[in-house]
């Protein structure tokens, strides 16, 4: 007869056909991890608790501080956050060390990726922080972000692999990270503060839902139109009219033989170039849209990123970029409460005092309509 | 041991020029076009000509370096030693020459990798931590994922559905699974106040911090025990305070469990993005496999497919018919915790005379 | 030459085809108020000034007290409210009464009608108001709303000349006004409260906007549709696909011959019956829906009502209705704060615990979409 | 005389049976179906086979008793003697006699009464008493009214517009001609804090519902004075307070004048009812004609009517243009008052990277 399991219950999540995290834990033979996490099953309630402060001597983040309350059981059991590389593309070489490393002070169990971008590695001990992070140092993956600082970013695979990509997405991740490693390691702002690139409104990073400040790619001029593979795309049974009418805008027509876009009415939705990429591609002046203030759950609920520039080029140096960033962080770091992100902030002031700080101009764009309410303000000088 | 000092700080992150495969430096911004050419199979083309295959594998977002060595086999066998992750952490082999491809495929199939997630597929599920590693957690992720995925495994493999399907799990209202714009959320929820012990909270928290965070006033200061109490009229379950201070916890096996959230979106694409929207406020917790969910799951999904049209995304497709038709046709039970009551209430409020009866 | 005028800047309103209301005021001979209108147009600033509680004995509301600044010019000029008759029918014998009493003790300057609906009568000095009531209640005509009470209401022509209402604006108005005389002449609430009925969905009072409760006719069952009248509007030239496409539901289809409806998809917005009046009709299953909050201005911006009761039947002797426009009052009676209409008082509380309180079901007509943040609360005994 | 008493009280509305002629009591929840015969004559059909007829004109709201037993000696000439007023105002005649409806017209010319507000046509313009009776009116409603009506005469008479076009003036923020929901709105607004006399408040004022009915907690108490401070840095201008108390006046001739509004929309037909959207944030009050604002507003409705499809109330044309592209076509500034930072801010803001440029 076979051996009893010691983890009955969790051995149900062998089953079935989708790879299985129960057996990559097994496979760790990370013990502590697969016992408690078989405890709460039976317990149906969470056996984790507070971590406290734990870090690398020099930063204050990084490293999530992660105990149980079954110290019988397991310890501690941190986490390493560590910054991915731009679009998570890796040589084998680096994931190769990455792992010996990881086998060798962690667990070895690991996180592929985080939802900010972080590869996190998850289960380590406090005595074992500094050997890791030295190794980590070595082969040059650095710690990313934690509480009230500018956190880990992420972009799309863009340029590298994408012919909707309006910007360097991976060059501008590389740049906005090397620039504001201090302000990643060593927090300082009110609460969290995420930047997310996608390298057109697809928003393949999520950028939208999930970064304070969200920078995504698009184009000043009219999409361009190869209408012969149009035609093509036609003759191969695509419904082109059902295109047209999907358009947010009623910006296209197509008689049949031509489509034809009135370029004014385009709001950049991707919604054509996405059924026809062969023959619809983006603009040639390119740049990127600015957003601000998304994040999930809230003081007020969930906020969705909204226009703060509509249309920005962004090339290097990206010094436009950089100097908005620098001015927002700053406001809010000035302005915002405890646990409170920008886009809160914002709300908590108004957004033209926050124009106003950051020097930005009030633009249609910014809203879907102007206010309802009759309540506003004028600023000094501008009333007798 | 602990005295040791780290060798260096704020190098930043690795170039990504050391990662890139030399034929996507080669047509770096250069691509024109892509086609998907089956499901899991992207063949990208470059305006130089070159073509460029990507096979997407799915995988336990949590993985034994056991298994990512695999990868790195693979990825060394097949694809000159390159690989990458995608922004919803499936597996991406990056494959410039197109004979490599079945085998990779074969290969993965023996790892029990499936190939898949592209065009109008269900994507990867996101998944936070929770129970796997989450103090707050007021259910499981990885453990409900794994159900969903083998509930709807097909989806992941065939590229027939109406649009993409996009589902996020989250253990607990910090939301890091980001379900707050997902086809179809899954939300670990809490149901009573937090339990106050008075002697965590006057030695580790911050007292006035504690009361300014929640949300609703709910807390207020006890100065006689150091600490707080909590008016369980105002509070509303949302683990704020606990994330700051230990001395409140509120998992409560009896009571936690998962509500399921529709019709959110996250690109610009033709109505732009949108939230999800509550649609069952609670199933319990029925670990391992949590049938319940489960089901709740696969029901939406189907009366999507059998409702939507081409190209409609959930959202899109219940805006179109209308909320009221998706509880009927869903036979979920419309309660007054779905109608907003917090701030931005007023603006969801059906205002006219339209109703659908 | 011409007598030099004593309000030059208001004759310049006497210019220009439409009939001036500076030409009416000339006509009442009522001189001070003239020239206190002439001064605030010099001034450009208003000379009228809070008038205090002045009334009918008995009443603590209907009149309107106001005093002007500038008590050398005219000093007290205060409005009688009076309840319109449904509708704002009149037979001339009791519109020249009216004429013949306000001329009397009134300055004869009528303002036809106050935008709540009450016929309002400008400028009556307090020591002139019992006689002129006096009179006034001798042909029927009682003073209506003011201040923190159930105000006067209104309602549309409805079937009284209109083929489109789905109930008797006319039988509520007159029921409902007569049940809540006290509520009228005694203010005790909070704040106003007003009540319109509009015999369908395109609202002629504007009950959807102005009111805390507005009652609007609508059918349950499907359009009635002639198809031959269609076919006659089709060959008199109307775009029957034009309407099919304004549709808010794509319910409608039109193939040439036939206009098709998909009831289970009509929200009873009236545009293809507003565009076909001969050929489509409301359906025959009569009644209202009720809608609850709405209010210009506000504490939090203006409010649009919103649905509380899809579909009521509205039929004398109007229990259902009013009892519940009962609990809804008893409600707000005790929870609103001073100068908080009902629909806020709702926000404040959240929808869920008025429909508790007023035994009204939720039902998904009542929003839009559900909710997108995940804070709510339980009841007792809803948990364990 | 002051201590007469009322003779009766609680009496009531007259019933409408006295006031409806006999015609529309035979056919009373009868009628059929109607037509617009001609801008202002509505002709109605009801099942008995009876035809109705109404002729609707505009009148000056403030009317003096002799302008209406004019309009009783027309309608007991032609009308037997009966007439009504609409919920916006107007007069209309209710004829029996069809052979009637030309003898009336021509008589309501004499008068000066223009006939009209019919269809698609302007209807009459909802005012308050602003200058005319109110303490609180930043502007005047009449005397703009007149001035937009004169300038807009010829579309009262017209029904070529792409649809209902609904005009409303208030003269202060408390909104009493409902602008909130109409296709252009005038507003009158303060621009100043009130000026607190402290005399008064500490005599006329109760503190603290005064202090509590401040939207913005502007107002802080003054226990030296007895009376209450009000922060310049807060206060919106939106003059609650002096609703409240006589001692906190806001009017301001240097600083008063008028906003405008466009794109409401209170029926529920196609798009539902829509609020009035902030267009121009001030215009300087210059009566007694108002010319700048009245340029705006013909300019508004000339672009309307070049631009907008058959149907298309203002706000629906705008919204399917867009409002950026309606700033530029009218050249109106679109400035950081325009974007909503009040209470439901945040749902009206553009979310996503959706972008007309
Ligand atoms: C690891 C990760 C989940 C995952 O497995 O993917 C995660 C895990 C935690 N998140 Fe998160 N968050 C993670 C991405 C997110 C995201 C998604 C994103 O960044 O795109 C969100 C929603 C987006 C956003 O920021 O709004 C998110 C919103 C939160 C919040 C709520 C933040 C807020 O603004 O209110 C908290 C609570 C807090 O920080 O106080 C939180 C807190 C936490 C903590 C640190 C729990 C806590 O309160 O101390 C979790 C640690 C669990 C552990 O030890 O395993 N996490 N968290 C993700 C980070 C990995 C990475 O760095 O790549
Ligand atoms: C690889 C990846 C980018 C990356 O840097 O990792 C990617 C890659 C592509 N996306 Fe994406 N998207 C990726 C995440 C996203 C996300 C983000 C997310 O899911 O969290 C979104 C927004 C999701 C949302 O709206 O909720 C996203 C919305 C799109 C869309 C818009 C779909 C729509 O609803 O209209 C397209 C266009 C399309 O597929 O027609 C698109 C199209 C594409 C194309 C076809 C672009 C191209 O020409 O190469 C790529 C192959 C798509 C495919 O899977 O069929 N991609 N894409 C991401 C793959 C995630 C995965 O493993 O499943
Ligand atoms: C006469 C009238 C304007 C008109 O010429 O049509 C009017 C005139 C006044 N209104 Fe009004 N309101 C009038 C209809 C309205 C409407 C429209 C409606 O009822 O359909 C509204 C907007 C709808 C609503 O109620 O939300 C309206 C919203 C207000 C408000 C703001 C109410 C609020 O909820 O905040 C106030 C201020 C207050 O009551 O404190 C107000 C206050 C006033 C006062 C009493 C001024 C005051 O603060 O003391 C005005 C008296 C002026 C005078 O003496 O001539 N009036 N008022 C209308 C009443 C006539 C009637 O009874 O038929
Ligand atoms: C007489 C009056 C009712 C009353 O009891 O007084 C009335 C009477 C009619 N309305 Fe109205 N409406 C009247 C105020 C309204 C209002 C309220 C308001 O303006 O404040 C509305 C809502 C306004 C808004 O949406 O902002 C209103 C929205 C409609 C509509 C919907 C229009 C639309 O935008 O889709 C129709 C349908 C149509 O005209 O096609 C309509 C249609 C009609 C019809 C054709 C109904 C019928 O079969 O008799 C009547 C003749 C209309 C005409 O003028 O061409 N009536 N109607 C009101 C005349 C006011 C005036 O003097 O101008
Ligand atoms: S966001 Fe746009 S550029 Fe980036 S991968 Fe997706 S489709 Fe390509
Ligand atoms: S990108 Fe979107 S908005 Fe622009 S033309 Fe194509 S479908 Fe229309
Ligand atoms: S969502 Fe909650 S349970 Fe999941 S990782 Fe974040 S904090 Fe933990
Ligand atoms: S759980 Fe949320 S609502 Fe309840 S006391 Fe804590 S912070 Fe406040
Ligand atoms: S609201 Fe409806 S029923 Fe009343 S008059 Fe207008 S169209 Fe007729
Ligand atoms: S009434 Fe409105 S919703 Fe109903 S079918 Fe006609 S146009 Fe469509
Ligand atoms: S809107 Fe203002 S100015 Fe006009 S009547 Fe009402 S309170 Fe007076
Ligand atoms: S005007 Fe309005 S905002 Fe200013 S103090 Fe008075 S109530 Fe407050």
């Amino acid at each position: 007869m076979a051996e009893k399991s010691e983890t009955p219950i969790l051995d149900e999540l062998e089953k079935g056909p989708w790879p299985s995290h129960v057996t990559e834990l097994k496979k760790t033979g990370y013990k502590g991890l697969l016992a408690l996490y078989e405890q709460i099953y039976q317990d149906k309630m969470t056996h984790w608790a507070h971590g406290g402060m734990v870090g690398v001597p020099g930063y204050d983040a990084g490293v999530i501080g992660r105990v149980s309350d079954r110290p019988d059981i397991l310890k501690d059991a941190h986490t390493f956050r560590i910054i991915e590389p731009a679009a998570w593309f890796y040589k084998t070489e680096y994931l190769r060390k990455i792992c010996d490393t990881w086998e060798k002070y962690g667990s070895g169990l690991m996180n592929l990726h985080g939802a900010t971008g972080d590869l996190q590695l998850i289960g380590i001990k406090t005595e074992n922080m500094v050997p890791c992070f030295n190794e980590f140092a070595q082969i040059g993956f650095d710690l990313g972000g934690s509480a009230g600082d500018i956190r880990t970013m992420s972009c799309c695979v863009g340029p590298a692999r994408c012919e909707f990509s309006c910007i360097d997405t991976l060059a501008i991740y590389q740049e906005l990270t090397m620039s504001y490693l201090d302000e990643m390691h060593r927090p300082r702002f009110p609460y969290k503060f995420k930047i997310k690139i996608s390298g057109c409104p697809n928003d393949g990073v999520a950028a939208t839902a999930r970064s304070d400040l969200a920078i995504i790619g698009t184009w000043r001029d009219s999409i361009r139109i190869d209408q012969e593979e149009v035609r093509k795309y036609a003759s191969a049974g695509l419904n082109i009219n059902d295109v047209c009418a999907k358009c947010p805008t009623e910006a296209l027509e197509w008689n049949g033989t031509e489509l034809k876009l009135n370029a004014d009415d385009c709001v950049r939705c991707m919604h054509c170039i996405n059924k026809m990429p062969k023959a619809l591609r983006p603009g040639i002046d390119k740049g990127a849209t600015i957003l601000i203030g998304g994040r999930a759950r809230g003081r007020y609920g969930a906020f969705l990123a909204w226009v703060l520039v509509p249309f920005m080029k962004v090339n290097p140096p990206y010094t436009e970029l950089k100097d908005l960033i620098k001015k927002i962080v700053e406001w809010w770091d000035e302005n915002g409460r405890t646990k409170e992100r920008v886009g809160e902030t914002i709300y908590r002031f108004g957004m033209g005092r926050f124009l106003r700080a950051v020097g930005l101009p009030a633009v249609p764009q910014q809203i879907i309509r102007p206010r309802a309410n009759p309540f506003w303000f004028y600023w000094p000088g501008e009333v007798k | 041991m602990s005295t040791q000092q780290p060798i260096k700080l704020d190098f930043g992150v690795v170039h990504y020029d050391l990662m890139l495969p030399p034929i996507i430096k080669r047509n770096y911004g250069k691509w024109k076009y892509h086609e998907i050419i089956k499901p899991g199979i992207l063949k990208h083309v470059s305006e130089t000509g070159e073509e460029f295959y990507t096979v997407r594998a799915g995988a336990p977002k949590f993985a034994s370096v056991d298994t990512v060595r695999k990868l790195c086999d693979l990825a060394d066998k097949y694809c000159d030693g390159y690989l990458r992750f995608t922004s919803r952490h499936n597996i991406e082999f990056l494959i410039s020459k197109k004979e490599n491809i079945d085998g990779l495929i074969a290969d993965l199939k023996k790892m029990g990798l499936p190939v898949g997630g592209t065009g109008n597929s269900m994507a990867s599920i996101i998944q936070c931590t929770a129970w796997m590693h989450c103090h707050t957690a007021a259910t499981d992720a990885a453990g409900i994922g794994k159900s969903v995925y083998d509930g709807l495994f097909e989806y992941f493999q065939r590229m027939d559905l109406p649009a993409k399907l996009k589902i996020a799990i989250s253990g607990c209202l910090n939301m890091c699974g980001a379900v707050h714009c997902s086809d179809i959320a899954i939300l670990g929820v809490h149901r009573v106040p937090p339990k106050v012990i008075d002697e965590i909270v006057s030695k580790a928290c911050e007292i006035p911090s504690l009361i300014a965070v929640c949300p609703t006033y709910a807390i207020k200061p006890n100065p006689k025990a150091k600490s707080i109490t909590i008016d369980p009229d105002k509070c509303m379950y949302c683990g704020i305070c606990y994330g700051m201070c230990p001395g409140v916890p509120l998992a409560d096996p009896k009571n936690d469990g998962v509500s399921i959230w529709v019709g959110g979106k996250v690109s610009s694409t033709r109505s732009g993005p949108m939230f999800s929207r509550l649609v069952v406020p609670y199933l319990p917790n029925n670990p391992p496999r949590w049938p319940e969910v489960v089901d709740v799951v696969k029901k939406i999904v189907n009366v999507w497919v059998d409702g939507a049209k081409k190209d409609e995304r959930m959202g899109e497709w219940i805006e179109r018919i209308g909320w009221g038709r998706f509880f009927k046709i869903t036979g979920i039970p419309f309660t007054d915790k779905h109608i907003d009551d917090y701030v931005f209430a007023i603006p969801s409020m059906s205002t006219g005379a339209q109703v659908r009866l």
